[in-house]
């Protein structure tokens, strides 16, 4: 975290308006990403853990410009995303590829395995002919598809196969970052392992940036040397991982980690059992958003009323709660 | 009311349920237009006399006395009619003088619109002398002023309408559920679906031997005539489908009651159109239709080739009318003489590179009539002409023919019981002669017959104008159909006056053994 | 039966059960011979990958495997003694619900959308009940409440759409619950649910089994829970039973190789490993599971007797069995 | 909800003005014009046909037409029928009932039909039962009504004399009749039409019913549902029905357009005086005000259709109902 | 194996629908053939002695009212309902496709309007439309009944379309080609088309039929396409006054429109069960 970080994201704000009720005769603005800074460095991983619906699919979405922002920045070595021009902007995704969770939903089941992998060398006219050809095979070779796998299509392959395949599409165009939207939560056990290894694999040989988003807190921890735990739409906690895995500051931090079940029945734990449901973006709490469902016994009145901002408590450590370091 | 109460004591009453395909338009007979419209209205309204079963429009001999008792000619304009005292309306008033000087101005009024005013026109003026006697004057002498006095009008209550514009006439309550003076009373008329009229017991000449007519409305013919063969309807002015006919000829409860149409049908051309304007060209195209084939093809045995420009309805009609034979190597001779040589693809005829082609207008409506089309094109297209069929919508062929914008149609003609009605479809100026045919000796020969007193005298002169008309051919006259009532067994002393057909109705009966329970329906009070 | 009273039957006792599903690309053999019992007031784990045949295995219990598939001839489900696979279609459906109840893995689409949850839970309790509809609603407002749904009363009326995945996931318990069964087949309960809400689940899951006395067998792919939450535990893997053990003893020394892959797979929170141990190849379709022992291809220990002969279910201690050959020739492990 | 009600009813009302709008400068665009005769009897002659363009504003130009078109209509007015000689109001007034009471009749009965047909298919679904009914709808399905109203007519009609052939009402008869035999009568007289009419649209909505339950019978709460201990019977009508009548219940309010079309077939058969026939004769006649006030009536019912559509679904379906 | 050749083969192995689309290969044969097969369907060999024939050898179906052959007359009415059934459903179907694709890209504002301009178009009594239109026509030619038809019938298809568009535009890999950087042109040919080619080509299918029916229905009124060229509903409409002496006149063509609406009904049915995206795997 020395030079300057390859992906800067300040205070960004993601809204969504849509209409509701019968007829659409209501507004609503869903409030995804409230207020996100964060940084990658080259060649680093940062982890993005939080439950589901706290916005971090639309944060990876909107760094690149997936998804329009409301406010807020984001600069890609240097360079601010939202103001660049379409064909700027085609130019920079070559160095910015997103990997999602669905593989199935990520794969046109209407393009065989090749021609999706093909679509980006196209795009940038990266290859031709049968140089491309010879790319595809290379790149499938590489995420460890069996040779032949570029006339099959989705269909044909096991969930693992086609996560590997998204993966080959996305380093088709060679990024140097990858937002890597839970990319294992729909696989199981046995082929989670594999692509993360593949991934971990594909970042010592090609020098990747992550942003690795999951709800799962063990495998963030496997991969990810820093980690950013996210609450409605905000960085509730933020730092070195093994600080957060040790020693969690935030309540809901805490609680997300004692709730993990661990595969070993001779540690018992004591746990932090939460009340209640993570409340909704359409109207997030005042002050503190995890107040309603906050444990600490510290609870207090300006939990409830004033938000609390992210404060460095130990080296490269920060957290947003006033009642962290009492 | 003594004679109609004996005529009472012997009349078993009756209802007769009458299928018809359409509903009527109005029951106002100045605006009347639409045939049931018309049947309706003519059993509710009396005209000052009628024309016996004859027809004979020209004679004096040929009516018989309705509204007029009687009537006299005291000069050669004009003609004074004596009024029947018993006559009355419905709602109890006298039938009078004014009323036909009323109704007079009400046909005539251009307010009003109404389609007969043209027919009127040599009537000068139609004047009370007295409560019961009423004189027309017209403006020029003819044999037909009586028909032309008596035939197009019915009275009208003076009394009740003359409150109301004459524009609102057509639209008044009165034209939905009028008060006549007829043998029958209106007693109700459900749009699109019925229409019933209850016998005047009280009618002047007479109680009706029916007690009801209702008019019962069934679009689709193949339904009408399912209703009739089950018992649901007794009787259908006109069945004009052979496959129907044939139906009801195998049925043992129905019977049809044949009666000469007042139609024929013809194929017109327009002679302002190059082929049609040589004569010689329509002579070999009437030469080359098989009338015969057509009319078996099409009605089997319920119609006839027409002799001419008339139907079998006329007192003209006669097999002795001269027509052009049916010979395809004349017709062929005659096309060759005229420079149209067959050669072009498929043999067809032209003349200096032009093709014999022409298109024929049909209307949708009539199904008969594309089915002739049909078989006439198929024997144009032997002799080597290229008779192209253009079906149209009836009011958009009408348009056509009005405007002189077509080549062909295959029009139907519906004439009045008198021959002059000839000289509005075939005389140069007039308003029917939509292939603008002009020829002097046809006008001198119809003008002569126009003038003749007797029918005698004027029928010879009618048939040679019919024959030179066939010996022109300004069209291709092809058929008359033979109208057939479809009628309960149910019903005796069935007469049908081919120009309407229950002019006679009157004098119907139920057999007594036959009532069934509408019959017994009592007419309501 | 004679003699004196017998040992009293386990609870559930399944046998040799397989369900066949026949489809286009023929038959699927998605549970084949599974053996299983769970005893009265015990907690079972069943885990194993996605496909393996645990949710099927559970249908097949009730009898609600729907055609394409059926539960082949020779298998039987005995419960409390009695064989369910035996009854007719009155006896099966009062079994239902009643003495064996099932909770879905996904609460949103196991709750009827058009009916109120109230009444989904009512109609449980009068399918076996002769109760009157007051009683039954008055009986469901209960059932919500003691799943911890606040305001149970005002709920009751509310439709599933309307309630958070973790409040589906509580109707689900109270309609399962409602008639206080014996056994309860919770299929994969938490999957769908986030960390912190699965723990509540579980919690409550553990306190009302605690309350009602009944047994569960747990169905899930997380060996977390697994360790957390049973007392014995089975292994399932293409349609079999791999490995059946006491947790402590599964988590201790598990004896099939696949039992042992899949532990070193899982990446921990509490320690961390610079790459995790990944069990190569892939699960094979269930229409055609390879020959001999069905892990043979993904197997490091595999030999030739392997790929030609399917292990038997072998015992390594006294209620330690694992289906491998390894158990009979333990010299074969590589290192 | 009330401004939904109005967005809707505002939306409806700018259909049906587009309804008129097209309908009008169809009409009158159109070659041919309002005829003062019949087929059989062309009496007007050109000056008369003159005088009526003169009498009903026919001679103005097309927008001033319209103008006033539109100004009696926002009055309330619908001018006057120029063949029949009286207001279109009263015209509609008397076949409007007719073909509310054919198609009411038609559109119930195929619904009920439709669903019965549905659930037993699906209930037994893939059994031989299915197939057949299957067979049997999907030729059903595929007769055209006329075709089906000619046979039901010639066989139940004039084959076999069970059922009055046309009309409403036995004419005739209705005077001698109570009001329950009138009753009665009418219903007989409904019967081959509705017939005609519904068994094509039930077998339309027996196929759509039958994949729909078919499908619901797929959802895990129906396995839920059996899980229960509920009975096949329970499971069928209560979980998988419920699920699937809002998508029927929507397809039986956009099948206004469907009675509408068949209605004009149908009436004319069986002679019904109802609007469809109304509007063909019409059409034929060119009496062009009422042309476009059968149009105004017809896309009135299809307006009405849709928002029954709505109000079905909404009351079937809580997900939509509750969506606030 | 492509998720064409896929659906092409789940296709094959539905019975009924296989029977559809051989029925409607044969009678799609049977109409281009029908010049070749048979007689002239206008010539009226003897319009007074050979009319209404029953079926014989030298008229295999027997003969109409004019004499004409009515085996000729089906073959050639057949030419008339494929074209206009099979003409008007791929009209209307591009119709409904354009403007369902241009609502679904379009902004906000595009799609309101397309979308409630459809709203209204479908409240439209296609009917009376029809019927008035028809109604007016001098002449109908099969162009004429192919391109109305189909103007008044591609509301329902744009909704669909609009409606699979919006979805599509979530998906997670148009998400992903738009990350590669694919022009918005790209991913329409490369991304939508395909994926509403399906929904496209059932609606378009079973449209065939209601089509074909449609223009029968009008062909009895005397609407549509004029005789003398033979068309179903025509046919139907010559055979009606005969039905009971001569019934063969209306009940071959009778059979034959129902058959053909079977036979797409059925090939319809199995494209969209063949097509399903629920049934990809
Ligand atoms: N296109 C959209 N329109 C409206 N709301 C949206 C949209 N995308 C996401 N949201 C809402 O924004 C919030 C955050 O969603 P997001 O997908 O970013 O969460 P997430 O953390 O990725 O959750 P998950 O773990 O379930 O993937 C949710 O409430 C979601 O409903
Ligand atoms: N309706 C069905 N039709 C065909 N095959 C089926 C069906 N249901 C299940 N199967 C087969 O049974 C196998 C086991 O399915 P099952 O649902 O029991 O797996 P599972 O272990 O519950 O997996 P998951 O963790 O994904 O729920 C599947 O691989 C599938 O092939
Ligand atoms: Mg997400
Ligand atoms: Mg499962």
């Amino acid at each position: 975290m020395t030079a300057t970080p390859l992906v800067e994201v300040r205070d960004l704000v993601t809204h969504f308006t849509h209409r509701v009720g019968l007829f659409g005769t209501r507004r609503e603005v869903v409030q995804a990403v409230n207020g996100v800074s964060l940084d990658v460095a080259a060649r680093e991983t940062l982890g993005l853990v939080g439950e589901s619906g706290c916005g971090k699919t639309t944060l990876g979405r909107t760094i690149l410009r997936l998804v329009a922002r409301t406010s807020g920045e984001v600069r890609f070595d240097g360079q601010d995303v939202f103001a660049l021009d379409l064909a700027a902007l085609r130019r920079m995704r070559r160095r910015m590829q997103i990997i999602f969770q669905d593989p199935d939903g990520s794969l046109n089941p209407r393009l065989s395995i090749g021609r999706a992998v093909r679509e980006g060398i196209e795009v940038h006219r990266l290859a031709r002919g049968a140089e491309a050809d010879g790319r595809v095979e290379a790149l499938l070779a590489e995420v460890g598809l069996p040779a032949g796998s570029a006339a099959r299509y989705p269909h044909e392959f096991s969930g693992g196969q086609r996560q590997r395949a998204c993966i080959a599409r996305a380093l088709a165009v060679e990024p140097e970052f990858i937002v890597c939207d839970e990319p294992v939560s729909a696989l199981d056990v046995s082929v989670q392992a594999q692509v993360l290894n593949l991934l971990l694999d594909l970042q010592a040989r090609r020098g990747l940036s992550y942003l690795f988003i999951s709800h799962d807190l063990a495998v963030v921890r496997h991969v990810a040397p820093r980690v950013a735990v996210m609450y409605l739409g905000r960085i509730v906690e933020h730092g070195p991982s093994d600080g957060i895995y040790q020693r969690p500051l935030h309540p809901y931090t805490q609680a997300l980690l004692t709730a993990v079940p661990v595969p070993d029945p001779k540690t018992k734990r004591a746990r932090v059992v939460l009340a209640g449901d993570p409340p909704s973006p359409v109207n997030p709490p005042g002050g503190c958003p995890f107040h309603p469902r906050c444990q600490h016994p510290g609870k207090n009145e300006s939990c409830r009323t004033v938000r609390p901002e992210l404060r460095e408590l130990a080296p490269g450590h920060q957290v947003a709660c006033h009642l962290a370091d009492r | 009311a003594k004679g109609p109460a004996g005529d009472a004591a012997r009349a078993p009453g009756g209802t007769m349920i009458i299928a018809t395909t359409g509903d009527a338009d109005v029951l106002f007979p100045p605006v009347t237009s639409v045939t049931n419209g018309i049947n309706v209205s003519d059993l509710l309204f009396c005209r000052l006399a009628e024309l016996k079963l004859a027809l004979n429009t020209v004679d004096d001999a040929g009516f018989r006395p309705v509204l007029a008792r009687s009537w006299e000619h005291p000069d050669s304009l004009t003609i004074v009619f004596h009024l029947d005292r018993r006559a009355h309306w419905q709602d109890g008033a006298p039938v009078t003088a004014a009323d036909v000087a009323f109704t007079f101005g009400v046909y005539r009024d251009p307010a009003v619109n109404s389609p007969l005013a043209p027919f009127l026109a040599a009537i000068d003026s139609v004047t009370a002398r007295d409560s019961f006697t009423v004189a027309f004057r017209f403006r020029r002498w003819y044999p037909e002023q009586l028909y032309d006095a008596t035939y197009h009008m019915r009275v009208l209550p003076r009394h009740l309408l003359d409150t109301i514009p004459a524009a609102r006439l057509a639209t008044a309550p009165f034209a939905r559920a009028p008060v006549g003076d007829g043998p029958y009373r209106f007693v109700s008329w459900a749009a699109g679906s019925e229409i019933a009229l209850a016998a005047d017991p009280a009618w002047f000449l007479g109680r009706p031997g029916l007690d009801r007519l209702i008019w019962r409305v069934t679009p689709e013919l193949a339904t009408a005539v399912s209703g009739l063969l089950a018992g649901e309807a007794d009787a259908m002015e006109v069945i004009p489908a052979r496959g129907q006919l044939e139906r009801v000829q195998q049925a043992t409860d129905v019977r049809l009651v044949p009666y000469p149409s007042p139609f024929y049908a013809a194929i017109v051309f327009n002679l302002r159109r190059p082929p049609f304007a040589d004569r010689d060209v329509r002579r070999a195209l009437a030469m080359a239709v098989d009338r015969e084939t057509v009319v078996r093809s099409v009605f089997g045995p319920f119609a006839e080739v027409a002799v001419g420009a008339t139907s079998p309805m006329q007192w003209i009609w006669s097999d002795s009318i001269s027509q052009l034979p049916f010979d395809t190597a004349a017709a062929a001779r005659l096309l060759d003489q005229r420079g149209w040589r067959r050669g072009g693809a498929g043999g067809l005829r032209s003349s200096h590179g032009a093709p014999l082609r022409f298109t024929l207008l049909v209307p949708t409506s009539s199904q008969v009539r594309q089915q002739a089309a049909v078989i006439v094109q198929d024997e144009l297209r032997r002799l080597g002409v290229d008779m192209r069929i253009q079906p149209l919508e009836f009011t958009v062929m009408e348009r056509r023919t009005q405007t002189g914008d077509f080549d062909a149609a295959l029009i139907s003609r519906t004439i009045d019981p008198s021959p002059a009605s000839l000289l509005q479809w075939w005389s140069p100026g007039a308003g029917g002669n939509i292939g603008r045919y002009a020829d002097t000796a046809f006008g001198s020969l119809a003008a002569a017959a126009m003038r003749a007193r007797t029918r005698a005298e004027a029928a010879p002169l009618w048939r040679s104008a019919l024959g030179r008309l066939n010996d022109e051919a300004p069209a291709v006259f092809l058929f008359s159909p033979r109208n057939n009532a479809a009628i309960s067994t149910r019903f005796r002393n069935v007469t049908i006056r081919p120009d309407s057909w229950l002019a006679t109705v009157t004098e119907w009966r139920v057999i007594e053994a036959r009532h069934i329970a509408r019959d017994r329906g009592a007419p309501r009070p | 039966m004679s003699g004196p009273a017998p040992a009293r039957p386990p609870l559930l006792e399944v046998h040799d059960l397989t369900v066949n599903f026949s489809g286009s690309d023929g038959v699927a053999r998605a549970v084949d011979g599974v053996d299983l019992t769970v005893e009265e007031g015990e907690t079972v784990g069943l885990v194993g990958e996605s496909g393996c045949g645990k949710s099927v295995t559970a249908l097949a219990i009730l009898r609600l495997v729907e055609p394409p598939g059926h539960i082949a001839h020779g298998s039987s489900v005995r419960l409390g003694g009695r064989d369910l696979l035996a009854l007719g279609a009155k006896e099966i459906r009062a079994v239902r619900g009643n003495h064996v109840a099932l909770v879905f893995q996904e609460p949103l689409s196991a709750l009827n959308p058009v009916l109120r949850i109230g009444n989904q839970i009512a109609e449980a309790i009068r399918a076996h009940e002769a109760v009157t509809r007051g009683t039954a609603r008055w009986r469901a407002v209960e059932m919500l409440t003691a799943v911890g749904i606040p305001d149970a009363k005002r709920r009751a009326s509310a439709y599933a759409h309307q309630l958070s995945g973790g409040m589906r996931q509580r109707v689900l318990l109270a309609m399962a619950l409602a008639c206080r069964p014996q056994l309860l087949l919770a299929d994969e309960p938490t999957t769908a649910l986030d960390v912190t809400i699965q723990a509540e689940i579980l919690e409550l899951l553990d306190g009302l089994q605690r309350k009602l006395g009944m047994a569960v067998l747990l169905i899930t792919h997380n060996l977390g829970i697994v360790a957390e939450r049973t007392r014995r535990v089975y292994v399932m893997y293409a349609g079999q039973i791999v490995e059946e053990a006491a947790t402590e003893q599964l988590f201790a020394a598990p004896a099939h190789p696949y039992t042992e892959g899949l532990l070193a797979a899982i990446p921990r929170l509490d320690e961390r490993r610079d790459r995790l141990q990944a069990i190569p190849g892939q699960v094979p379709p269930a229409t055609a599971w390879p020959e001999g022992c069905r892990f043979h291809p993904r197997c490091p220990h595999a030999w030739a007797k392997c790929g030609t002969e399917m292990p038997p279910l072998l015992e390594v201690t006294p209620g330690h069995r694992a289906r491998c050959w390894l158990v009979k020739e333990p010299e074969r492990r590589k290192k | 909800m009330l401004r939904f009600a109005a967005r809707r009813l505002a939306f409806a009302v700018v259909s049906v003005a587009a309804v008129v709008f097209i309908t009008f400068l169809l009409v009158h665009a159109a070659p041919g014009e309002p005829m003062l005769g019949t087929p059989e009897r062309a009496l007007a002659s050109p000056e008369t046909m003159a005088r009526q363009r003169t009498l009903f504003g026919l001679d103005r130009p097309l927008p001033e037409q319209f103008l006033r078109y539109a100004r009696n209509l926002a009055r309330g007015e619908l001018g006057e029928s120029f063949v029949l000689h009286r207001p279109v109001a009263a015209v509609l007034a008397e076949a409007v009932p007719n073909t509310l009471l054919l198609g009411g009749t038609a559109l119930v009965a195929s619904l009920l039909l439709g669903l019965a047909i549905g659930v037993v298919q699906a209930a037994r679904h893939h059994s031989r039962t299915d197939t057949l009914l299957s067979a049997a709808t999907l030729v059903l399905y595929s007769v055209p009504v006329f075709w089906l109203g000619l046979v039901l007519l010639l066989v139940f009609g004039e084959r076999l004399h069970w059922l009055p052939v046309s009309g409403m009402t036995s004419a005739g008869l209705e005077d001698r009749l109570s009001s329950l035999g009138r009753a009665v009568d009418v219903a007989r007289h409904l019967v081959l039409p509705a017939a005609s009419l519904a068994l094509v649209q039930a077998a339309a909505f027996a196929r759509f019913q039958r994949s729909a339950l078919v499908e619901s019978l797929d959802a895990e709460y129906i396995r839920a549902a059996r899980a229960k201990g509920l009975t096949e019977r329970a499971v069928l009508l209560k979980h998988a029905l419920r699920g699937a009548l809002a998508p029927t219940l929507t397809l039986a309010g956009l099948s206004v357009p469907y009675f509408l079309a068949g209605s004009v077939l149908v009436e004319s058969i069986f002679g019904w005086p109802g609007l469809g026939r109304v509007a063909y004769d019409a059409i034929f006649a060119r009496d062009y005000n009422v042309i476009t006030a059968t149009a105004l009536v017809s896309g009135v019912l299809v307006a009405a259709g849709n928002l029954l559509a709505d109000v079905a679904v909404a009351i079937a379906d809580p997900r939509v109902r509750l969506d606030q | 194996m492509s998720p064409w050749r896929l659906a092409a083969r789940r296709f094959a192995r539905n019975r009924p629908a296989l029977t559809g689309a051989v029925l409607v290969a044969a009678l799609v044969l049977a109409a281009l053939l029908a010049p070749l097969l048979t007689a002239d369907p206008l010539a009226q060999p003897d319009p007074v002695r050979l009319q209404n024939q029953p079926p014989s050898a030298a008229h295999l179906l027997g003969t109409d009212p004019y004499s004409r052959d009515i085996l000729s007359r089906t073959l050639h009415g057949a030419r008339v309902s494929l074209v206009v059934g099979i003409g008007a459903a791929l009209l209307a179907v591009t119709l409904g496709a354009g403007v369902g694709l241009t609502a679904g890209l379009a902004g906000r504002r595009t799609d309101q309007l397309l979308m409630r301009g459809v709203d209204v178009a479908l409240s439209l009594p296609r009917i009376v439309l029809l019927l008035a239109v028809f109604a007016v026509w001098e002449e109908a030619p099969a162009a004429a009944v192919v391109l109305l038809i189909a103007v008044t019938g591609w509301f329902q298809t744009s909704r669909i379309v609009r409606a699979s568009v919006l979805s599509l535009r979530e998906a997670d890999f148009v998400a992903a080609a738009r990350a590669l950087g694919t022009t918005g042109a790209g991913i329409v040919r490369r991304h939508l088309l395909p994926h509403i080619a399906a929904p496209v080509i059932v609606s378009a299918s079973l449209d065939v039929g209601n089509i074909i029916l449609l223009e029968a229905g009008l062909s009895y009124l005397g609407l549509g396409v004029r005789p003398p060229t033979p068309t179903w509903g025509n046919m139907i409409m010559d055979g009606k006054d005969v039905l009971f002496s001569a019934p063969w006149v209306a009940l071959a063509p009778g059979l034959a429109l129902v058959l053909t609406v079977v036979a797409f009904n059925l090939a319809g049915d199995g494209l969209r069960d063949a097509l399903d995206p629920r049934a990809a795997a």
